[in-house]
């Protein structure tokens, strides 16, 4: 049988092996795209590591004792914006670079042929 | 009374659930792109139409709780559903016009010119005053 | 004074409507802060919509709902079948060309939608002069009686609907 | 009963999320995927509902509530940027 | 709570009011803006002289936040040691502002003051915190202010520069919150005081991934320090920007290593079990080889900015030498080297942006070029820099070095240390006597004229200020190493921080 | 007292000239001058009993904890050697104002050597061995000042770069030398290790001390084969050639060998060591010094050869030896200052300082050949000068030291290194005063005046006096300072030029016939030794530190080189090796005993659409377009596992934020290129996938062991319990937002509003420069279709607006009992706003709105520090919350509580921050699109 738990480690794993095989890539469009996977995979290691709960969100109620433990997900949500600022950031920067450059290598090697190159 | 409410819920469930289904069903085996993107429709009607009332009389028969929430979901499905649908086919539209590779023409063909001059909005910009250019000013 | 209020008492009442669906209680307490949203709201927003359409409430719209929902619900079944059992080169896939007579775009807007919302038809493009609207049909055997039967239903409905 | 229903139908669901899954990753238009990224939108909605009834909880409605409201603002977004790239303008 | 204790929230209030009204005055009126920022510098500082003052006590106290008793909420801890840094942070932070000032670097970009202020924000939230949570926060608050300064001014080398520089922090940071997740799970805490008492209580098998959550804290620690081969980033980064952002950065890689002093020895201590210690087998050697890294980067050099960035590498590998050995003495000696090294750090980043100021197209290059105004000066400011900076005699590195060379004494590898530092310290000041002697000696008699507006001499008093500093830690030395010394004798007792945090009544 | 005078004295002339170096060259002479004359009374007004063996001393702590004191004495070996230092030091003085040409900067060229003066003092006083390090290492740092006064010399600056790095080089070596003895030794206080000699000797570390200190020994007193720098030293001014590499800076390593004399002297090594170390540099700077013909290199390499015969005097271990060291420190400082003083004459007089290229000046400057010719006979051992005495009694100890059991060795080259000392000598005074005229640049020059001849007066008076009186000017004191070197009772001196006839006479009559017989057929030898090349050190030293600093910058630069793949290859790297080393000792129990949950048929699908978009995404990920379609549909999935897994809140989050990520994804697209050339080869492709397999492994168990143990008890079972009755709300997870960890959360706040900062800054630029050219030539790289404002979308937003804005206010508003807040209201507020910008444009969108960004942000900030202070005025921490229930007739009860308006300051700094972030971006590409009007609806 299988278990939410492997489900959930595993997709932690393949998250994680995208992110980092992406963010090793030479441009930075396929760098965020690598650090978006590897955020969504941090996020739910964050969520994972209060357990799994099914239907019992952390809402109180007198008397109710099984519930999802709710600071992992304080920690999550804390964590989500604080990564949507720093993408929003990179992002942002990795064009501006571009701009400044005409190349969008990590690196910093000229590329002009990649300049207005047709999709 | 509680059977036939059962059966009622039940049955709506599965309903939209099944109609869910045919939508999907109707994405993969539909020939070409405007004929699957009749598919999702049935999807967000009377899917989950469907659907969002068999949970509307469950919370309320079965669980006592008044849940109004679904009826908002149907809202909102009815007002973006048309929209997306507009704009996927006018990404057809307009890469049929522009004659990308991954874009096989629909059965039914390119469409046909509006009128004698005119064209339609994806290929020529909509003329002032006109219900089309509306957002223009 | 009410005008200034309510600039669009259609919004505010829809709004107000919205509120009470989302708070799944009527307290006194919840109209009363629903009842200021529906205030503040559209004069808030106002700018975002100029030249906001009249909308004529009663028969005409209502009519025009239980239309509308019942043919979806027809349709839905309609073309399930034509999913499930119609093989891919019976399917008389088309398109249609709606002459449209409604002149603001928020009556074209509708028109469209409803379109779209029953099965079996998509709008698809408007003409460049706002006088045609494009629609893909999955199935139909007579284009011209389509094109027809949709103006009659609804176009002719929403005409009086929207002034 | 219900819940033979409710289970039943979660698979449907589920079993339309692959088909979904299928059709994206398919192609061959962009049209098709949007289409297909659109529909499992609408797809993960009925699925968050069906969890709801299954849990007698109704605090996820939120959830399918917001996804129906912006949800389709990136499938506009993917369309408006094929149709004009710059997707504010 | 007294009002005296209310004194702890201040250098996180300070700058997190002055930032956005800063932020509204720039708007409108520039020199409100600035007012309020140069103000919210100096207020900073008196803030951190204050709870300097009161850390004097010995005793460690807590704040905690939202009245919520630890370990439930967040508390700040003010000790020996996080009053230090708060002391170096905003010292460091006003002569840096009055530099900024004074050579108008503030007008260079966008946003300079509130950028400036939240980056103090988050360097003060990460000296206080006593939660591993919120130290994360404050490390993202420091990290994207340092982003913000990082790139200020621009210009496309600063820009790709920054590209790498913000990349490789984000990674860190999902580092980290894997390394805090691992604790959490394993603790059911995210307090440190808790955590210590926690882990000190896991099981076998439970020690060993608090193993792996110690050494992936150290891999995130290591990166913002910049340890080898985590240092990859720093010196174009620090080459890259501005001089004066670059000498504000001086305390960043004290960051991580402030981390590391604060979270091993209670966290890690002693009664870890498998766990206990467990990041030293693995910093020594990369101690060893930043320190040669970084000298040898310095005698490599060919502009000043990166001559600096490498020092300041070689000075982080020095200090981990020292903390890498943990003991009462080796983080006495670290701790006197960290407020040293930070300052001698930026004294040279700011002499190399007076230099470049003057020499015009000649910029930062170490290559010789015609005379310039306030050579003889400028030249005397270097010297003593270097000075500093290699440890030489008299200035405060030559006292800093010699104690982490008796401190170190008793180490089994104290030879391999004692070989490492010494021998730095020479290829440093070969690497500085070169460079110097290009810079401010050699003259190109043919060469084009310079090309530079008038310089005012005010430009020197911020690298002067930095110089009196470390003239005066060389004076008071007796004094600022018992500091270091009182400072980590808490460290490591960590039952005094226990008791402060979770109560006596444990 | 004295003492603190005697040594801060110096320095405070350096303060004082480095600060008026605009005064005149007569003040500044005046105030070095004044700073060693008062050195000098001082220390003739110290007691008589410091002589007797009764020293003086003075304490203050200064680092206790390093033992580090300032802590000086001043005993016969101390008195003698800043008598020395003070004394030769007012004599240069006096002669550097001659010597300095009137436009040399002289406050800076007195600065530094009276701040040399000053270390030089502290050497001689220092009664630590830390102070004595502070001081040792100044004098190589003033000695490299010096070298390099005449800055636009190239030699001058190399040789200071040289000197620097040997003699500090070995002033390192020294420190880690006496750091070990003070170990051993128990103390730093000098006089304590010198009682400590047996604890020492005994110690297993006493070769390393002994060997660290005598590298800094030797480098100082340029021992071979450290000696190299010396010669390249005489790029400096005469006086510093006079003062520091003859006088007084290079004895500071005889010195120190004296010094520690007790503690280190008399085993076997230290024999072996210093004696041949000693030897063989006396006998080759006395063999090079012959064939240099720079009148300054004669003089290097001289004192190379006579610095050795001290060390080699003081490795011989004897009192008598020592005496002689002692006499003759005194000895060679008085004729080679004044030989120094001499040459820089004939130098400054001719222009030239080529031996080859002067001869017969004894005619035109009669009193310089005298002073020279004197001078030059006391360093050939000539009677009746001192150095003849100091030679004899060297002479005398060489005869009967057997050095490896051979008693010969030593006398012979001891004979032969006075020879060759003879006859540089005598060459120097032969070929410069007397033969055939020859005056190099000048045409007739003359003796210079009385400031820079009256120095050499005194000196070689002094070195004539030493010869006729040794006894009565030196007797007492050398007696005492050799007591002090051994640590013994005063030796018995007998200081006289007649002893009889002894082996040293022999040896000596030897070694000047001998040596003037050289001299006599020199041009021959010359000859014959021209043609040998003798291997350059300096040019050796050159080349290797080229080829050091060439390989390292090659080294470093390919280290170094800019490549964030390189960077984020090793932290990814290192994190997987450190997680590897945690998992392989952590015992293998990977598995914990918590019971699995069942995986539904729902899960299942999830999860296998969610592998299939990630692996699609790493596939494709070069065609953008489609990766981000991917990546959707990963935000997608994770949505319904926050559903699935009870996490409402976390849901209504990952779905808003999708959203703008995308748009912004989007937005930043259409400036890029869409489908770059893959870069990468394919080893490096599959490295990098091993390492993200290998990553992902780690972080899949990583999770799995987690989620398979049990929870030990967490603190947020006190959230739980709290969150209601102490927090006033339901939702527990944002009462640990705004409440319990609210702190946290003003910091995620920040951590946007400084994100929309930094934005803004980075792209309120963007129109300029380089980035503005190239905004400019954009040109569009899709074909577009002409029609920008779809209607239907249009119309839908009019609408979707006010309801949009009503969703958002009932998702903040019940946020603190139920899933929603303030984060993610204004995620709403802000898509409903961006949904203006995508349906109806920017500048549409942009003329009305009402607030702008920045201001959002900023009030956002202040009003959640505003909220966390309230709390301050009721003696509460920072962010204490409060919360009532009231109420009003007809509407009922509700709540308010603090949290709600903290939560609006979160609410205002995250929709300034996300439109900043959009509108900012869209607005970049506005004006790209503006640029490129021409090209527009291009491909149709
Ligand atoms: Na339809
Ligand atoms: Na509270």
């Amino acid at each position: 049988m299988i278990s939410l738990e492997f489900l959930i480690a595993s997709a932690i794993g393949v998250l994680t092996a995208g992110g980092v095989y992406l963010a090793l890539r030479g441009r930075t469009f396929q760098v965020v795209l690598g650090l978006t996977l590897l955020s969504y995979a941090v996020n739910l290691f964050l969520f994972a590591i209060g357990r799994l709960v099914i239907d019992r969100p952390p809402l109180f109620a007198k008397g109710l004792t099984d519930h999802a433990d709710p600071l992992p997900q304080a920690l999550v949500l804390t964590a989500i914006v604080i990564t949507f600022g720093m993408t929003a950031l990179v992002v942002i920067l990795s064009l501006r670079s571009f701009l400044e450059s005409g190349s969008d290598q990590v690196d910093g090697i000229a590329d002009p042929a990649d300049e207005g190159s047709a999709s | 009374m509680t059977m036939i409410v059962d059966i009622v819920i039940s049955a709506l469930v599965l309903l939209g659930a099944g109609f869910v289904l045919i939508g999907s069903w109707g994405l993969v085996r539909l020939p070409s792109t405007m004929e699957r993107l009749h598919g999702p429709t049935k999807a967000t009607t009377l899917g989950l139409g469907a659907l969002l009332l068999g949970s509307v009389l469950y919370f309320q028969l079965r669980l006592g709780t008044w849940s109004a929430h679904e009826l908002l979901i149907s809202l909102f499905l009815f007002i973006t559903a048309p929209i997306s649908a507009n704009m996927i086919a006018k990404v057809h539209l307009h890469r049929l016009h522009t004659g990308a590779l991954s874009e096989p023409d629909s059965i039914a063909g390119p469409p046909p010119r509006p009128g004698d001059d005119g064209d339609w909005a994806t290929f020529a910009e909509p003329q002032q005053d006109t219900p089309a250019a509306t957002a223009n000013t | 004074m009410i005008k200034w209020l309510l600039p669009h008492p259609a919004l505010s009442v829809m709004l107000l409507a919205v509120w009470l669906l989302m708070a799944n209680t009527i307290t006194v307490g919840g109209l009363v802060l629903g009842a200021i949203f529906a205030v503040i709201l559209p004069k808030f927003t106002e700018p975002f919509w100029p030249d906001r359409p009249r909308i004529r409430f009663g028969r005409a719209l209502a009519g025009y709902v239980v239309i509308v929902l019942y043919d979806i619900l027809v349709a839905n079944f309609e073309v399930a079948r034509i999913i499930l059992f119609r093989r891919n080169r019976d399917l008389r896939s088309r398109w249609l060309i709606i002459p449209i007579d409604l002149t603001t775009p928020e009556a074209v807007t509708v028109l469209a939608g409803t379109i779209s919302l029953t099965p079996g038809t998509v709008s698809s493009d408007v003409s460049a002069d706002g006088r045609y609207l494009l629609v893909h049909a999955l199935d139909v055997a007579d284009a011209e009686a389509e094109v027809a039967r949709i103006k009659a239903r609804y176009e002719a409905r929403l005409q009086r609907v929207f002034t | 009963m219900i819940a033979w229903a409710l289970n039943i139908a979660s698979v449907a669901v589920a079993l339309a999320l692959l088909l979904n899954g299928w059709r994206l990753l398919k192609g061959p238009a962009l049209g098709d995927r949007i289409v297909a990224l659109d529909t499992m939108v609408i797809n993960v909605i009925a699925l968050i509902v069906l969890i709801g009834m299954i849990g007698g909880n109704d605090t996820y409605f939120e959830a399918a509530l917001l996804l129906a409201m912006v949800g389709f603002v990136s499938t506009i977004a993917y369309c408006k940027f094929i149709l004009r790239g710059d997707i504010v303008e | 709570m007294t009002a005296l204790d209310q004194l702890i929230i201040a250098p996180i209030v300070i700058p997190t009011i002055v930032a956005p009204l800063a932020l509204l005055a720039m708007r409108r009126r520039r020199r409100v803006g600035v007012a309020l920022s140069l103000a919210g510098c100096v207020l900073m500082l008196l803030a951190a002289l204050a709870l300097f003052g009161m850390a004097q006590d010995g005793t460690i106290r807590a704040y905690p936040l939202g009245d919520w008793p630890a370990p439930f909420g967040i508390v700040l801890v003010l000790d020996r040691l996080s009053a230090i840094m708060l002391v170096l942070a905003a010292a460091l932070a006003l002569i840096v502002m009055i530099h900024a000032l004074v050579t108008s670097v503030d007008r260079k970009g966008w946003h300079f003051h509130p950028l400036f202020q939240f980056q103090l924000l988050g360097l003060n939230g990460a000296f206080l915190t006593g939660d591993l949570f919120n130290l994360f926060v404050f490390f993202e608050v420091l990290l994207i202010a340092s982003y913000g300064l990082m790139l200020h001014g621009q210009g496309g080398a600063r820009l790709k520069a920054g590209v790498a520089y913000v990349i490789v922090n984000i990674v860190g940071s999902a580092l980290f919150l894997i390394a805090l997740g691992l604790l959490y799970g394993l603790t059911g805490t995210l307090n440190m005081a808790d955590l210590a008492r926690r882990v000190a209580t896991l099981g076998a098998a439970d020690q060993g991934l608090a193993r792996v959550a110690g050494l992936l804290l150290l891999t995130v620690f290591g990166l913002k320090a910049a340890v080898v081969p985590l240092h990859l980033w720093l010196p174009r980064t620090y080459a890259a920007t501005m001089p004066v952002v670059a000498a504000l950065f001086a305390i960043m890689t004290k960051v991580g290593v402030y981390a590391m002093i604060r979270t091993v020895p209670l966290i890690f201590g002693p009664g870890a079990g498998a766990a206990a210690w467990v990041p030293a087998p693995w910093l020594m050697p990369a101690a060893i080889l930043t320190t040669i890294t970084g000298f040898v980067g310095v005698l490599a050099a060919r502009g000043m900015r990166e001559q600096a960035a490498f020092a300041l590498l070689g000075s982080t590998g020095t200090l981990l030498l020292a903390v890498a050995c943990w003991t009462e003495a080796t983080t006495a000696a670290a701790l006197y080297y960290l407020v040293h090294a930070t300052l001698a750090a930026a004294a040279l980043f700011l002499v190399a942006d007076v230099t470049m100021r003057r020499r015009g197209q000649y910029g930062d290059a170490i290559v010789a070029g015609p005379r310039f105004v306030g050579q003889q000066a400028v030249g005397l400011l270097f010297l003593a820099t270097t000075i500093a900076a290699v440890g030489l005699p008299p200035l405060s590195g030559f006292v800093a070095k010699l104690f982490i060379l008796q401190s170190v004494s008793t180490n089994a590898l104290s030879w391999v240390l004692w070989a490492t530092v010494l021998g730095t310290t020479l290829i440093g000041v070969v690497g500085f006597a070169r460079s110097g002697s290009a810079l401010f000696w050699k003259a190109k008699a043919d060469g084009d004229p310079i090309a530079c507006p008038e310089r005012s001499r005010a430009e020197l008093a911020a690298p002067m200020a930095l110089v009196a500093l470390l003239a005066m830690m060389t004076l008071f030395g007796g004094g600022a190493t018992a500091q270091a010394q009182a400072a980590a004798a808490q460290v490591f007792a960590p039952q005094h921080y226990l008791n402060a945090v979770l109560g006596n009544a444990r | 007292m004295i003492l603190a005078a005697l040594t801060l004295l110096p320095f405070a002339a350096a303060l004082l000239l480095a600060l008026c170096t605009s005064a005149s060259r007569g003040t500044h002479v005046l105030i070095a001058a004044g700073a060693s004359a008062g050195g000098l009374g001082l220390l003739l007004s110290a007691p008589p009993g410091v002589v007797a063996g009764a020293p003086l001393a003075l304490h203050l702590a200064w680092v206790p904890a390093l033992g580090l004191d300032f802590s000086l004495w001043l005993d016969p070996l101390g008195l003698l050697f800043a008598g020395l230092i003070l004394g030769i030091g007012l004599l240069v003085v006096i002669y550097a104002q001659g010597y300095l040409a009137r436009d040399e900067a002289t406050g800076r060229f007195l600065s530094c050597l009276t701040l040399f003066q000053g270390a030089m003092v502290g050497i001689a006083l220092s009664n630590n061995v830390l102070l004595m390090l502070v001081f040792w290492e100044m004098t190589s740092l003033s000695s490299f000042l010096l070298i390099g006064f005449w800055r636009d010399r190239a030699d001058a600056r190399q040789g200071a770069r040289m000197a620097l790095a040997v003699t500090g080089g070995g002033g390192l070596a020294l420190i880690a030398g006496l750091v070990l003895l003070g170990q051993v030794a128990g103390s730093y206080e000098l006089s304590t290790i010198l009682t400590r000699g047996d604890v020492v000797m005994a110690s297993p570390l006493y070769p390393a001390i002994l060997i660290l200190v005598l590298l800094g020994a030797f480098t100082k007193s340029a021992q071979f084969p450290f000696h190299f720098w010396l010669p390249h030293a005489m790029a400096a001014p005469t006086p510093v050639s006079a003062y520091l590499h003859s006088a007084t800076m290079v004895k500071a390593g005889v010195f120190l060998l004296a010094r520690l004399w007790p503690v280190l002297a008399g085993s076997e090594l230290w024999f072996y060591l210093v004696a041949s170390t000693g030897l063989l540099t006396m006998l080759f700077g006395a063999g090079v010094a012959l064939f240099r013909n720079d009148l300054k290199a004669i003089l290097a390499y001289s004192t190379i050869s006579q610095l050795g015969l001290m060390v080699m005097l003081l490795g011989f271990g004897t009192a008598a030896a020592a005496a002689a060291a002692v006499f003759h420190i005194l000895n060679h400082a008085a004729f080679k200052a004044a030989l120094f003083m001499n040459a820089g004459i004939v130098d400054h007089e001719t222009g030239t300082r080529d031996i080859r290229r002067l001869g017969g000046l004894a005619a035109l400057m009669p009193l310089t050949a005298t002073l020279g010719t004197l001078a030059a006979a006391a360093m050939a051992g000539l009677p009746p000068l001192g150095g003849f005495i100091s030679k004899e009694m060297m002479l005398e100890e060489s005869a009967h030291t057997i050095f490896g059991g051979q008693t010969l060795l030593v006398p012979v080259l001891a004979t032969l290194a006075a020879l060759l000392s003879a006859a540089y000598s005598l060459r120097y005074a032969a070929k410069l005063f007397f033969g055939p005229t020859r005056t190099g640049d000048a045409p007739k020059p003359h003796d210079p005046g009385a400031a820079m001849i009256g120095p050499s007066i005194v000196l070689v008076a002094v070195a004539l006096g030493l010869g006729l009186l040794p006894m009565t000017i030196a007797g007492p004191l050398v007696a005492a300072a050799t007591a002090a070197v051994t640590g013994e009772a005063a030796p018995r001196l007998e200081l006289a030029l007649w002893h009889g006839i002894n082996p040293a006479l022999v040896m000596s009559l030897v070694a000047v016939l001998l040596g003037a017989a050289v001299v006599w057929q020199y041009p021959a030898l010359a000859a014959r030794l021209a043609n040998r090349a003798a291997p350059d050190a300096k040019r050796m030293f050159d080349v290797a530190m080229g080829a050091v600093i060439t390989q390292t910058r090659r080294a470093s630069l390919a280290i170094h080189a800019g490549s964030l793949q390189r960077y984020l290859f090793m932290l990814f790297a290192v994190a997987v090796a450190l997680g590897l080393d945690g998992m392989l000792t952590s015992g293998g129990l990977l598995t914990g005993p918590r019971a699995p949950l069942p995986a539904s048929p729902v899960a299942i699908a999830a999860w296998l659409a969610l592998i299939a978009a990630t692996v699609t995404v790493v596939l494709t990920h070069r065609q953008r377009f489609l990766a981000l379609v991917f990546i959707s549909v990963i935000g997608l999935v994770m949505a319904l596992a926050f559903v699935h897994l009870s996490a409402p809140d976390l849901a209504l989050t990952q779905i808003a934020v999708e959203v703008v990520t995308i748009l912004l994804l989007l937005l930043a697209l259409h400036l890029l290129p869409k489908t770059p050339r893959q870069l990468s080869s394919v080893p490096r492709r599959l490295r990098d996938g091993a390492l993200g397999i290998a990553a992902g492994i780690g972080a899949g168990l990583a999770a799995w062991a987690i989620m398979t143990r049990e929870v030990r008890d967490s603190v947020s079972s006190y959230h739980w319990a709290n969150s209601y009755p102490g927090g006033g709300g339901t939702n527990v997870v944002n009462v640990t937002l705004v409440d319990f960890r609210a702190f946290d959360t003003m910091g995620e706040i920040i951590v946007l509003g400084i994100a929309g900062l930094a934005i803004y800054a980075l792209l309120e630029p963007a129109a300029r420069g380089a980035a503005g050219r190239r905004l400019r030539a954009w040109r569009k790289d899709m074909p577009h279709s002409p029609e920008r404002h779809p209607m239907m979308f249009v119309m839908a937003t009019r609408l979707l607006l006010p309801l949009a804005l009503l969703v958002g206010l009932y998702i903040f508003l019940r946020g603190h009992n139920q899933p929603g807040g303030g984060f993610v209201a204004a995620l709403v507020f802000a898509i409903a706003i961006l949904l203006q910008y995508l349906a109806s444009g920017f500048d549409w969108t942009d003329e009305r709105r009402q607030m702008g960004e920045h201001p959002l942000i900023a009030f956002g900030v202040l009003i959640a520090v505003a909220t966390g202070l309230g709390s301050l005025a009721f003696g509460a921490p920072f962010l204490t919350s409060s919360f009532g229930y009231f109420h009003l007739p007809l509407i009922g009860k509700f709540e308010l509580a603090t949290a709600m308006l903290f939560d609006t300051g979160v609410a205002c700094v995250v929709v300034g921050a996300v439109l900043m972030a959009l509108a900012q971006l869209s607005h970049v590409a506005q004006r790209a699109a503006r640029g490129s009007d021409a090209s527009d609806g291009e491909g149709l």
